[in-house]
């Protein structure tokens, strides 16, 4: 395992590192301070005791409803509630989570270094000088997630297109706020759901398949 | 059940769907006069419409997964090309059929739609897929729930992707569409010139015919 | 790796060309996203001095249709149908990289001979996609008789994996512990016959394309890349290999039984154009091999766990006991509830290092699911590639990235 | 409540928990996430043992397994929830309970918030090993007008029959037959008949007792939840509004501990279908043969085309303004905003008639909001009259059109009115402008004792052209020539707030999710049995804030 890696690391960089520890199945993490990432990248990547030359991926989480999302099971048990406490949990922070998986093919060892960013603050900095593919990876975090990776030579939206207001893979954004560029025919339809007008937009997968909201229902015989 | 009200922008809708269904509307007692100006009309529709089915040039607008079945469709064992669709044109000005080979997302919307009006009259519009009919189980901010929200579709073809018979199917059909639907040199919406002219021509085969 | 006999020279100063300068000002055409030379969806955006490109900026997006968002409303089961989109010439290599990363969460082992059928499987796939590949690079140069060819290869084993699985393409045909189909009676003996007319088709690509001259020239010595360069840009697969670097999952990190498994890595040497298309076909080969080690060695037993926790209950159970229906019921209306955690799983697919970043609230559906397209990064290197060929020379760079959309656009 | 907790130090699985002296160990191990689980126990209600789920091994009977819901929590005590004597236990009590539950899953409502369902999961995923029939029982027993019950789902936990007894006082069921023959059943010649029968259903664990007024009607999965209040009287329970597209499917109760725990009555849950049936969707003009849908803009128009010649007239009389008790904080802020505009110096209360009422969370006053529609006029300085002096005027705006009289308005030159539903009054409307329901908008309500709760958007599927009534009288009030700058809820709802006296210094933001008590409002009497708001209680607020934190530090020696 890569356990080995994070004890190079906090010698080497011993206040850069936040945190680790070692996922189910063998996947160890290491969380750095962003303000260290770059000095602790560096390292990882140009020391030949390390050596992870090949940047896998950039993830990124958005914990907003980590610990409160319900996938409607054992609804009845969540409103009895306990009888002590109010049920609301407050907004997870921090927010969102970058990881780096990283990959040294010489040593044959993966490696995911982590970053947490706090919701008010997005901002990380670029990796780009170290690997040349961290360009496109940064770029689709800043599309799908909205974090700032400062210094990075083109940061614009990788997948969507300029005009898309919002980041699309953060929990508040909804699945189905979509955001056309022509003008779309709305007709009514039995089996598609509304067209995007109003409450077209992020309706809920419930209500994809009954489609009759919206539509005057003399419209049908 | 009685069908569906399906509203378009009267300026959307490309002649073939206009005349499709005027054909229903044919009274079906008939003057003779009439009748020997149907008699012409018919024929010259059917022979351009034969012509026409059988020589579909086809724009393979190929964006995702429906691609790897129309390469199936298109190479030797299904060959596409027995049923006249024989060579992909990859610039919609050459073609007839544009083939909407996969999900259109809302990026891909604006393209989607400048290729249909760079497509010369008459034209036609597969939607392959379900992606590309529906939106398929692309429920979501990216992708345009099928290419009829944009442009006029007339052909749609179910599968996820089609079997290549599909397609195939999908064209027969298409092109019994081609063949039923009447055939013109002019615009149904005829200019008032246009109009005036044919009055002239009918009064002119009445006088012919001794009336 | 077989080197050509017809070895091309590097490309060297025209003595002929007299007068190189001539006073011009640079071109920006735009390539795409629908454009009669290209594949695929990608927008480039071109500058040209005369022929040769100065620059290139690929646009992509086009085929973007929300994978990560899409999954993350779709309970475990239900990603594998949008898995199967992501690289659709191979989808069982997908289904088997994204359910490997729910056992992992899960801590679920599959039985033995769902992984063989997996491999099995899953390398039938590779076959497919490398055949769609090299048919395509000899498409779009002009051999329409290649790609007939390869299709002709793929359409064989196609039949064989809908036999298998159910369907031509989307197969979706892992599940969690094991696999949804065995294999149907007779359908080994049919391999069996199909194989050796695949590798005939292989061979007369072979024959065919890797010592035609034109080909050759179209090919050699373009797109070079170092591997220092590759790796820097984050390539794996054939498009890594083929500039001589040894990482193949399948070798580096044996999972499934890829262990037990006699097949080579084959490594190119220039990193070049005709190197990738060549290791395509020589991994056709080797697949093969795997291929023909599978159904050897298969062994009998149940393709799927016996855990009503993940695995659906028999139908029979279903309809007539209690237990059943809950099961059945629970699983797929809620999903199976895959313990916590966060796992970044990695497989070789065709086109190099498939990767999925997963995480996992406890729930019924994944809380963050994130794709490794191994064409992401290739693509995103395209420029690095095509600069300073001519423009003629970008579609077979093109080609032989194998660029998928579904897997680099999502 | 009231007494401060004691607390002491418990271990379960080798974890150490400060618990309230009180809690059982079902509680203690749910303040670390630790599930035990039970069916039969019920927070609410007493301790019955019935379905053993909840055993679990503690220091105190080694070797014995005791169950959770019935042993409290001591000084030291170490409990083991994982061992595997508790795993088979759990294993076998999930296999009892379904050896003679019917295959239902598929027909049942239950299923999807099934406990059954959930545990099997969790605790046993085992195949059947009963060869046998099962045990036949009656199906489809009709207990009264709002449950029925089927007596094979049912795992006899008796919770129902202890929440008739204690919470509902009730007795109205009991459980008859002996051993797997047993089931609940109500006395002969008296059904279900309660007020609080639909409670039974909410607390039922399995699909025993159904809502006969949701049952086959949608499956659990397909609604969403969205919080938000009761509309059915001025107790102002707080609910869950179960929808699917724009249809309300059902209201659950929502936790509140000082309005209605977790209960609600039946007349609230069946108070959605007012919103559900006989819609005034779409904005229109001209009454009767008439009358015809304009689309928003042009029945706006046309509304201020009317009221603009009225407005220097109101204060002679002729033109006033009704509000229903039906209206929320902020359309009634919205209506003495209008009125100020038009210069209305009669402004009339409507609302429902009163009906029934008890000493639990039935009010008899059937309208959620006339304490904020009292509190708004008392804000903007105006009386509310009844509804007998509307002869006096030639032209009504009628927001809510509830309990108007149809004929003194068809009297009326003009009647511009707002409503949710189509009824007589708007028949008479010259103009007609559909409103959202309650649960359709964010609002603000005031309930009997003076509780400030507020809605969030539960259904948020747009309804026809409906709104929120002050964005149409922000509308009107732009078209007269007068923008009042409403844009939001909480704008509306500040124009109340800065206003009043007893809201101020307040913004909608800031209204905590389960509201404030106003304390200026709370009546001396109180029904025997509801829960009241604790003195002292940080949900309490007392009217000036700022005003009262400077006497009691000049004066706090006193």
């Amino acid at each position: 395992m890569a356990q080995a890696f994070i004890e190079l690391l906090r010698e080497k960089l011993p206040d850069a590192v936040v945190s680790s520890h070692a996922e189910k199945g063998g996947d160890d993490v290491v969380t750095v301070k962003r303000e260290r990432l770059v000095e602790a990248m560096a390292f990882l990547r140009n020391d030949p005791a390390t050596d992870f030359k090949l940047l896998r991926q950039i993830a990124g989480v958005d914990l907003l409803t980590y610990q409160t999302e319900s996938t409607g099971g054992a609804s009845l048990a969540g409103r009895e509630g306990p009888a002590y406490e109010p049920r609301k949990k407050s907004p997870v922070e921090p927010r969102f989570q970058v990881a780096y998986n990283l990959y040294s093919i010489t040593k044959k060892k993966s490696l995911r270094v982590r970053v947490e960013l706090r919701s008010e603050d997005l901002r990380v900095p670029t990796v780009t000088s170290l690997w040349r593919t961290a360009d496109w990876w940064e770029r689709y975090i800043f599309d799908m997630f909205g974090v700032q990776f400062e210094g990075h030579p083109n940061l614009q939206r990788l997948l969507m297109y300029p005009e898309f207001v919002g980041h699309p893979l953060r929990k508040d954004y909804p699945v189905r706020k979509r955001q056309p560029l022509v003008p779309e025919l709305d007709f009514p339809d039995l089996v598609r759901g509304p067209g995007p007008g109003p409450g077209g937009a992020g309706v809920p997968m419930s209500q994809t398949h009954v489609g009759r909201q919206n539509v005057d229902p003399t419209t049908y015989d | 059940m009685s069908r569906l009200p399906i509203l378009r922008p009267e300026g959307n809708v490309p002649e073939s769907a206009r005349l499709g269904g005027e054909e229903n509307n044919v009274p079906v007692m008939l003057s003779r006069l009439e009748d020997s100006i149907g008699f012409f009309e018919r024929n010259l529709s059917n022979a351009l419409g034969w012509a026409r089915k059988n020589s579909i040039f086809q724009y393979p607008f190929v964006t995702a997964c429906c691609g790897m079945e129309y390469m199936s469709a298109m190479a030797g064992r299904y060959d596409i090309a027995r049923f006249g669709a024989e060579f992909p044109r990859f610039t919609p000005r050459q073609a007839d059929l544009l083939m909407i080979v996969g999900t259109i997302n809302i990026k891909q919307s604006p393209v989607l739609k400048r290729v249909y009006d760079q497509m010369c009259e008459p034209k036609w519009v597969m939607a392959f897929g379900v992606c590309a009919s529906s939106g398929g189980f692309y429920d979501n901010y990216a992708t345009l729930q099928g290419a009829d929200r944009v442009i006029p579709v007339d052909v749609y073809v179910p599968g996820c992707p089609p079997r290549p018979e599909q397609v195939l199917d999908g064209l027969k059909i298409l092109q019994d569409k081609i063949q039923a639907q009447r055939h013109r040199a002019a615009t149904v919406e005829r200019s008032p010139e246009i109009a005036q002219r044919d009055q002239q021509r009918k009064s002119f085969l009445g006088k012919l015919l001794g009336k | 790796m077989t080197e050509p006999s017809s070895e091309p020279a590097a490309p060297e100063q025209d003595p002929l060309a007299v007068e190189t300068e001539l006073p011009s000002s640079l071109m920006t055409v735009n390539l795409g996203p629908s454009h009669p030379a290209m594949h695929g969806t990608v927008r480039l955006v071109v500058t040209l001095d005369g022929e040769t490109i100065v620059e290139a900026v690929p646009e992509i997006g086009f085929l973007h249709r929300g994978f990560s968002k899409s999954s993350e409303q779709s309970t475990w089961h239900q990603v594998l149908p949008y898995t199967d989109r992501l690289n659709y010439v191979s989808p069982v290599l997908n289904n088997v990289g994204y359910i490997m990363g729910v056992e992992k969460l899960a801590s679920v082992k599959p039985t033995e001979r769902a992984e063989y059928l997996r491999v099995l499987a899953g390398e039938i796939s590779r076959i497919c996609d490398h055949l769609t590949c090299v048919g395509a690079i000899g498409l779009e140069l002009g051999a329409f008789t290649v790609f007939l060819y390869a299709i002709e290869a793929r359409e064989l084993l196609w039949d064989r994996i809908s036999e298998l699985c159910g369907a031509r393409v989307t197969v979706s045909w892992t599940r969690i512990g094991g696999v949804a189909t065995d294999l149907p009676p007779g359908w080994e003996e049919k391999l069996r016959d199909c194989l050796p007319r695949v590798l005939e088709l292989t061979d007369e690509i072979d024959a065919l394309l890797t010592r035609n001259r034109i080909f050759v020239d179209r090919t050699r010595n373009i797109g070079v890349i170092s591997a220092e360069e590759a790796v820097d840009w984050g390539f794996t697969g054939p498009c890594l290999r083929a500039c001589g670097v040894n990482y193949d999952v399948r070798k580096a990190h044996p999972y499934s039984v890829y262990d037990r498994m006699d097949f080579e890595v084959p490594l190119g040497s220039r990193g070049d154009t005709y190197d990738r298309y060549i290791l395509r076909l020589q991994e056709i080969r080797q697949s093969h091999r795997i291929v023909l080690q599978c159904l050897e060695q298969l062994p009998p037993g149940p393709i799927i766990i016996d855990d009503w926790r993940y695995a659906l209950p028999p139908k029979k159970d279903v309809f007539t006991s209690i237990e059943g229906v809950m099961a059945h019921f629970k699983l797929i209306m809620e999903g199976m509830l895959i313990p916590k955690g966060e796992v970044y799983v990695y497989t070789e697919g065709a086109n190099g290092e498939l990767g999925f970043h997963i995480v996992s609230n406890g729930k019924g559906k994944p809380y963050a699911i994130q794709v490794r397209g191994p064409g992401l990064p290739i693509l995103s290197a395209l420029p690095r590639l095509i600069k300073g060929h001519a423009i003629a020379d970008l579609i077979p760079i093109f080609d032989s990235i194998n660029m998928i959309g579904g897997e680099v656009e999502q | 409540m009231s007494a401060p907790a004691k607390m002491v130090k418990v271990a379960i699985d080798g974890v150490e928990v400060e618990a309230d002296a009180r809690d059982n160990l079902i509680e203690a191990a749910r303040r670390i996430g630790t599930a035990i689980p039970y069916f039969c126990y019920h927070p609410r209600l007493s301790i019955a043992g019935q379905c053993r789920m909840c055993l679990v091994e503690t220091s105190d009977a080694p070797g014995r397994l005791v169950p959770g819901c019935q042993v409290r929590v001591k000084e030291g005590l170490k409990v083991v929830t994982n061992s595997p004597a508790v795993k088979e236990n759990q294993r076998g009590c999930m296999e009892f309970h379904l050896i003679n539950h019917p295959v239902d899953c598929a027909i049942c409502d239950q299923s999807g918030e099934c406990k059954l369902q959930d545990y099997y999961m969790e605790y046993d995923h085992q195949p059947t090993r009963i060869r046998t029939y099962k045990l036949l029982k009656p199906k489809r027993e009709v207990f009264g007008p709002l449950v029925v019950y089927d007596a094979e789902r049912c795992i006899m936990c008796t919770r129902c029959v202890r929440f008739m007894d204690e919470v509902a006082r009730e007795p109205q069921l009991a459980v008859v037959e002996r051993g797997s023959h047993s089931l609940i059943a109500t006395f002969p010649g008296q059904p279900l008949a309660s007020k609080y029968s639909g409670n039974t259903v909410d607390i039922c664990p399995v699909g025993a007792l159904l809502n006969r007024d949701f049952r086959f009607q949608s499956r659990v999965w397909f609604v969403d939840q969205g919080p938000s209040i009761c509309t059915g009287c001025s107790n102002g329970c707080n609910v869950y509004a179960e929808s699917r597209g724009d249809r309300i499917y059902r209201l659950l109760p929502r936790r509140n501990e000082e309005v209605n725990q977790v209960w609600m009555c039946d007349d609230g849950r069946l108070a959605y279908h007012a919103s559900d049936e006989k819609r005034a969707l779409w904005a229109r003009i001209g009454k009767g043969e008439a009358s015809q849908s304009v689309g928003p803009r042009i029945a706006l128009e046309r509304a201020v085309q009317l009221l603009k010649p009225l407005s220097g007239r109101g204060a002679t009389g002729s033109l006033g303004v009704s509000i229903s008790a039906q209206c929320t904080n902020e359309e009634a802020a919205a209506a003495f905003l209008l009125g100020g505009q038009l210069g209305v110096a009669r402004y009339f209360l409507g609302g429902n008639p009163p009906g029934d009422q008890d000493d639990f969370l039935i009010r008899g006053d059937k309208n959620p909001n006339t304490r904020g529609v009292q509190l708004a006029a008392q804000a903007f300085g105006v009386k509310l009259e009844e509804a007998a002096g509307l002869d006096e005027v030639k032209a009504l705006i009628g927001f809510r059109t509830e309990g108007l009289p149809v004929e003194k308005l068809q009297r009326l030159e003009l009647f511009v009115a707002l409503a949710q539903n189509e009824d007589a009054a708007t028949a008479e409307s010259e103009v007609t402008l559909p409103l959202q329901s309650v649960y359709e908008q964010e609002c603000s309500l005031v309930n009997w004792y003076g509780r400030l709760q507020r809605t969030w958007q539960a259904v948020p599927a747009q309804r026809g052209d409906s709104a929120p009534g002050w964005k149409w009288a922000a509308g009107i009030l732009e078209g007269l020539g007068a923008p009042s700058g409403l844009k939001s809820a909480g704008d509306a709802f500040d124009a109340f707030a800065q206003r009043s006296v007893h809201l101020a210094g307040l913004t909608f933001a800031e209204i905590p999710d389960d509201g404030y008590t106003l304390e200026g409002e709370l009546p001396s009497e109180w029904p025997a049995r509801a829960p009241r708001p604790q003195p002292g209680s940080p949900s309490i607020r007392s009217p000036r804030p700022d005003l009262r934190l400077e006497e009691e530090t000049s004066g706090g020696a006193r």
